[in-house]
């Protein structure tokens, strides 16, 4: 591996402008306002404007940071953190509208893998954070990964099977992307419908959005993990959760709908932009504004029953080969 | 051929730790002398692993060492061989780095046990053992090392006179060890018959010939025999009860080292000695009993209250990913199972380690009793986190890479058979992996993190010198996640090679062409390729992953510092939100930590909760039972 | 007559299994396990016997033509897994003795603090 | 600049915080009223917090009884800085109808400073709107003033 300057330039503008850190929070702080504008307006309300997120998020950086004497520290003031790196990490490898920052590093396993650290974050700095609540949070957080993670591989089983013909088996994204130009995209493939409907159910989990934000039930747990977080580390996890947002969609649409090939990479990623968003809109806002909370063996059950078997279904049908 | 002073040293590397175990009973009054030897014992031992990678991992030599000069005659090996090739080395310095680090780890950790002068004798016999096994060419001398280190291992787990479980424990663990024993005897019983030989090369070249009935019985009495001593199950609950009862450097050695000699037992007798592992019928019950291995302890693990009851029910879990991977028979899967088992020695050691680090400073491993220790015990913690997120596979920790290669191994054999079944063993091994992730969670809420009962407020740090093999097997779990290539280059790709190029090891040991003139199918793939399906670039992804920590970094200093930490007094402020109240102690408790997981599972759970009754007939009735399906399983599709 | 050694050799070991299945006294267990030992030993010897052989133990001057030997190894082997059989006899009754100082009793259903 | 953007952020995004130290109940209902549809204030970036240290507003309603005063103080306490106080309700101010009782020991401010109050019995949620946008504004004064 040869390491000029030009190549470490490119790593830092990936990394930290497009589309890492700035590209992703900005837009995923869209997509969050997004999302609260619509269920406002679902539900007759006039809503908070789409900056919305935005201000938060900087009120929080303004806000004092109180560390709870129980705390442990270091995990406690350090998870938000791991969190938001691994998801700009995961934001630079999985394909936008075709443009991949770095597209030979990183597999649909890779991204399973990763897509739990920002969970994890939470998950450890509430339990370092010592508090009760955050406890239970810790506990209900664990078994809504455990809920969505079998699902989730199944459909990207499905999806890789659907995509590797002729005994050559790939896990890659890009490669995923690259059959869905050649061959038009997954989702107008009949057999894996069922797969991109437990996709669509899998993200509202993955993010913690309504029905399924069991974790951080506000109303019953006091957020939750997050119950002990103030200030600058809370506005991190609040930009994580709006990243996550970005991340999920993107995946969605990668996956399924990764055909859209006009020819101009910009207009590319313009229209999967606007597929994250439309994506967003009909799993986290129409589920959040139309359904209330499930409890969490409700949802256990609900994964690994109904989720799972759809995507089971469409793995099933793409292995006999119809 | 004029001998190199190397090739003395697979048999050094043994009788330095058996001449460690009599000399420390020998000057077992003094505590200097103690140390000393042992150490000289386990650092000698992992030199002379060390020095041989050249040789053997490098330049593909495989080293032959007869005992007493007695070389093959006429065609017969009349002699004992030591026959090191790349796989054995693998395991070699796979052992011998677990000694090493548990043996430095040991010398502190006993301080509150008595007669350590046993401890140490114990221990290096255990370790000579297990160096014996792994380099032995001679099958009766495999069964006798085996005995040896089973031998230590029951003393081991009785150890501690303290511990009220301990000689139940070893008691269970010998009567349900011998099914192992018996099988294995009586399995090299047979062989001899057929065979008339007892040296491995020798036999794994005429066993195709001589095919019958009962060689195809020894073969499944010796799966069975090595699979006991893998702890497959349903051999289980005796690896569950021993590595809780026996002290945790101990365990480090009954997880991470014992159980591999199982492994390499069974990639001797399926690779080498009978060479079925080409046989679809073979490598469908191998990955079988692999998945249920993995699936079934990881789901008891989640039942356990005990730190390293869950821990030893993981380690079995991990085995059950190693014996997957082996079981498929391809390149990608035996370079992943070679890769998960010195993962696993590591990781595992290093929990185990951190479990023992907790019970010598709180004197508990109950999850219920503990908790907040992170305050009290950074490091600790630390090493914990680390231990946890390899095992459950986070990136860029080592677990990850080996899980990694593992799904696509299994899922690359489903595409090639078109059979879905290999397809849903990936989906187990990555529910699996979640659910290893889940306990790990549970464990460091109620141990580590969470509140801090008020009995724990005096708990110390943990002593350096128990940290500092910690620290170690920490910087290794880093390392061998971030450098795979280094890894295949020095130790997974030659060892890969040797596995699945069985003639070249006849060759060595009974001369060159005799492998040719026995064998009737030479299946020779002597350069395997090893093809991966995805994309994962650990070094560059870590670069990344400093570059934007930076930035983060940079930009919190920038946002001006408004932390309030509380002093030494708790106000109200920094108190914990209770919901106004006082805080007083309370943890979830961590039976009741996944309660949605337990509640839909309660049958299984329960069900399996019961069948685990402890009850030693029953456990070995379970050995019978098992060793008996397999015997018939082999008669019917083999 | 061969044939004979490998039936009863068969039946230790089954009688030894069974043994160790169904009786829930552990001294009854690890009397068990010595009957599968033994059952091992006998098959052992067996397999190395050669009818009408002679000891293997000689000087020059006694070997005549046509005189045969029953296989020594087979002897060797059956030797050292009689001392460690022994060994683990030892070590189980020692610890059955601990045992029941421990928990007051010999049965094995009694005995099962580890469990679940 | 960024200190600016943080300024204008506070006034935009306050989070409440709500304590019932005693009420009857008729202001927690009015409270949870503003955020319906009809007077939705949210679309001024108001919402409802689980955690005081989430919170910039911390509303207190009722009048200070024996049992909650040591909870209402304690969790005042641990809202981050800068924070403010609104009561809601006449009860926290002058503990209202229930003046004299064995059990109230309020008002509230012989304990904390208050910053905004919102008088009514129960105030009408125009009322409530109005004075949480007015510790909005205090909100973002406080920030300046650090």
């Amino acid at each position: 591996m040869s390491i000029d300057i030009n190549t470490i330039l490119m790593y830092l503008l990936y990394a930290l402008v497009f589309p890492g850190l700035l590209f992703s929070s900005v837009f995923g702080l869209w997509l969050a306002g997004v999302d609260r504008k619509v269920v406002a307006r679902m539900q007759k309300r006039i809503g908070p404007p789409i900056m919305q997120p935005t201000y938060d998020f900087f009120k929080l950086l303004g806000k004092e940071t109180i560390i709870p004497a129980n705390a442990a520290t270091t995990t406690f003031m350090l998870a938000p953190y791991v969190g938001l790196v691994s998801l700009v990490v995961l934001a630079l490898f999985i394909p936008v509208g075709g443009f991949q920052a770095f597209g030979g590093m990183a597999d649909i396993v890779v991204v399973l893998y990763l897509l739990t650290i920002p969970s994890l974050s939470i998950i450890f700095g509430g339990s370092a954070s010592g508090n009760p609540f955050a406890g239970v949070g810790v506990s209900r957080s664990m078994v809504a990964i455990m809920a969505y993670e079998l699902p989730l591989i199944l459909v990207l089983l499905a999806v890789s099977k659907a995509v590797s013909g002729n005994g050559m088996l790939t896990f890659s994204l890009e490669g995923i992307t690259t059959y869905q130009k050649l061959n038009g995209s997954l989702l107008f493939d009949w057999r894996l419908l069922p797969a991109a409907v437990a996709m669509l159910l899998v993200i509202p989990c993955e993010v913690g959005s309504h029905p399924f934000d069991v974790g951080e039930a506000e109303t019953e747990i006091c957020e939750g993990p997050l119950v002990e977080y103030s200030g600058a580390p809370l506005a991190v996890f609040k930009l994580s959760h709006a990243i996550k947002m970005f991340v999920m969609t993107a995946l969605f649409a990668a996956l399924f709908l990764g055909g859209i090939a006009t020819g101009m990479l910009w207009l590319d990623i313009v229209i999967a932009l606007l597929i994250c968003t439309v994506v967003t809109i009909i799993c986290m806002s129409f589920l959040h504004a139309i359904t209330a909370r499930l409890k969490v063996e409700q949802v256990f059950k609900f994964f690994w029953t109904v989720v799972s078997g759809l995507a089971l279904v469409s793995l099933i049908l793409v292995w006999i080969g119809i | 051929m004029s001998m190199q002073y190397y090739q003395h040293f697979p048999v050094l590397s043994i009788m330095i730790l058996f001449l460690g175990a009599f000399l420390v009973a020998l000057f077992h009054k003094s505590r200097f002398m103690r140390t000393f030897i042992t150490s000289v014992a386990v650092i000698g031992s992992f030199a002379m692993m060390i020095a041989l990678i050249k040789p053997v991992m490098l330049n593909g030599e495989i080293i032959t060492y007869w005992l007493g000069g007695r070389v093959p005659d006429g065609g017969y090996a009349i002699g004992i061989a030591l026959e090191v090739d790349a796989v054995s080395l693998f395991f070699g310095i796979l052992v011998s780095l677990a000694v090493l680090l548990s043996g430095l780890y040991s010398f502190r950790y006993t301080k509150q046990d008595d007669a350590r002068d046993k401890f140490f004798t114990l221990y290096l016999m255990l370790a000579g053992g297990v160096m014996g096994i792994v380099l032995s060419g001679d099958l009766f001398n495999i069964y006798v090392m085996l005995e040896v280190m089973t031998f230590a291992a029951v003393a081991l787990t009785a150890y501690r006179s303290w511990n009220p479980n301990a000689r139940e424990a070893a008691f269970k663990y010998l009567v349900v060890g011998s099914i192992g024993s018996s099988s294995v005897l009586l399995g090299i019983a047979l062989i001899y018959a057929n065979c008339h030989t007892l040296n491995l090369a020798q036999i794994s070249a005429l066993a195709m010939s001589k095919m019958n009935p009962s060689m195809l019985l020894a073969f499944a009495l010796l799966f069975v025999g090595f699979g006991t001593k893998a702890f497959m199950v349903p051999f289980h609950p005796i690896a569950a009860d021993a590595h809780a009862a026996a002290p945790s450097s101990v365990s480090v050695l009954i997880s991470g080292v014992f159980t591999k000699t199982g492994v390499y037992g069974i990639i001797r007798v399926c690779y080498f000695l009978f060479r079925t592992m080409g046989m679809p019928a073979v490598q469908t019950g191998v990955v079988l009993i692999g998945s249920v291995s993995m699936f079934l302890c990881v789901t008891m693990a989640l039942n356990q209250h005990d730190f390293k009851r869950l821990l030893a029910f993981h380690s079995i879990s991990q085995i059950g990913y190693i014996l997957t991977s082996l079981g498929l028979c391809t390149a990608l899967g035996i370079a992943g199972g070679l890769y998960h088992a010195i993962n696993h020695t590591l990781f595992k050691g290093l929990l185990f380690l951190t479990a023992g680090a907790v019970l010598y400073s709180t004197g508990t491993t109950k999850l219920e009793k503990l908790g907040g220790l992170a305050k009290k015990m950074p490091q600790t913690a630390a090493l914990f986190m680390i231990g946890a997120f390899s095992i459950s596979g986070v990136p860029p920790f080592n677990g990850f890479v080996s899980k990694w290669m593992i799904y696509q191994a299994t899922y690359e054999k489903a595409m090639e058979t078109g059979s879905i079944g290999y397809a849903l063993v990936t989906v187990l091994a990555v529910v699996t992996s979640v659910l290893t992730l889940a306990s790990f969670v549970k464990v460091g809420q109620s141990v580590f993190f969470g509140e801090m009962p008020i009995e724990y407020q005096n708990v110390k740090e943990t002593p350096a010198s128990m940290l500092v093999p910690m620290w170690i097997m920490a910087g290794l779990c880093l390392a061998t996640g971030l450098l795979p290539n280094l890894m295949f280059k020095y130790l997974l790709g030659p060892a890969t090679g040797a596995v699945l190029n069985s003639p070249a090891y006849i060759d060595s040991a009974m001369g060159a062409g005799y492998a040719a003139s026995q064998m009737p199918d030479m299946s020779l793939m002597a350069d395997p390729v090893i093809v991966f399906a995805g994309a994962w670039k650990p070094l560059s992804w870590l670069l990344l992953f400093v570059i934007i920590l930076a930035a983060v970094a940079l930009a919190s200093l920038m946002s001006k510092k408004r932390t309030s930490e509380s002093g030494a007094v708790i106000d109200s402020k920094h108190d914990t939100f209770f919901g106004g109240e006082e805080n007083t102690f309370s943890q979830v408790a961590s039976g009741d930590l996944f309660w949605g997981f337990k509640h839909n599972m309660r049958k299984y759970l329960g069900f399996m909760s019961n069948a685990h009754n402890g009850i030693t007939n029953e456990y070995v009735t379970w050995g019978v039972v098992d060793l008996a399906i397999i015997i018939v399983y082999c008669f019917i599709f083999i | 007559m061969i044939v004979a050694n490998y039936i009863g050799a068969i039946l230790l070991v089954a009688i030894g299994f069974y043994a160790m299945m169904t009786n829930p006294n552990i001294i009854r267990i690890v009397v068990g396990m010595n009957i599968v030992d033994y059952g091992l030993n006998l098959m052992i010897v067996s397999v190395g016997f050669n009818q009408g052989g002679t000891a293997p133990i000689y000087t020059l001057g006694e070997l005549t033509s046509g005189m045969y030997f029953v296989d020594p190894i087979p002897q060797a082997l059956t030797l050292t897994s009689i001392v460690i059989g022994a060994c683990v006899t030892a070590m189980s009754i020692a610890l059955c003795i601990k045992m029941y100082s421990e928990y007051g009793t010999l049965d094995a259903r009694q005995i099962r603090r580890l469990h679940g | 600049m960024f200190k600016k953007i943080i300024e204008n952020s506070m006034a935009k995004s306050p989070w409440l915080f709500h304590i019932n130290a005693g009420s009857c109940n008729g202001c927690d209902i009015e409270l949870v009223a503003v955020l319906t549809p009809k007077y939705d204030a949210e679309r001024l970036g108001f919402k409802l917090t689980g955690s005081p240290r989430h919170a910039d507003i911390v509303v207190v309603t009722g009048p200070v009884t024996a049992q909650s005063k040591e909870r209402v103080i304690r969790t005042i306490a641990q809202v981050p800085d800068p924070k403010v106080i609104v009561t809601l309700g006449s009860c926290p101010r002058s503990c209202n109808v229930f003046k004299g009782s064995y059990s109230v020991v309020g008002p509230l401010d012989n304990y904390v400073d208050i910053d905004v109050s919102i008088a009514g019995c129960a105030p009408k949620p125009e009322a409530i709107i109005d004075g949480l946008a007015l510790a909005a504004a205090v909100l973002k004064e406080k920030r300046r003033a650090k």
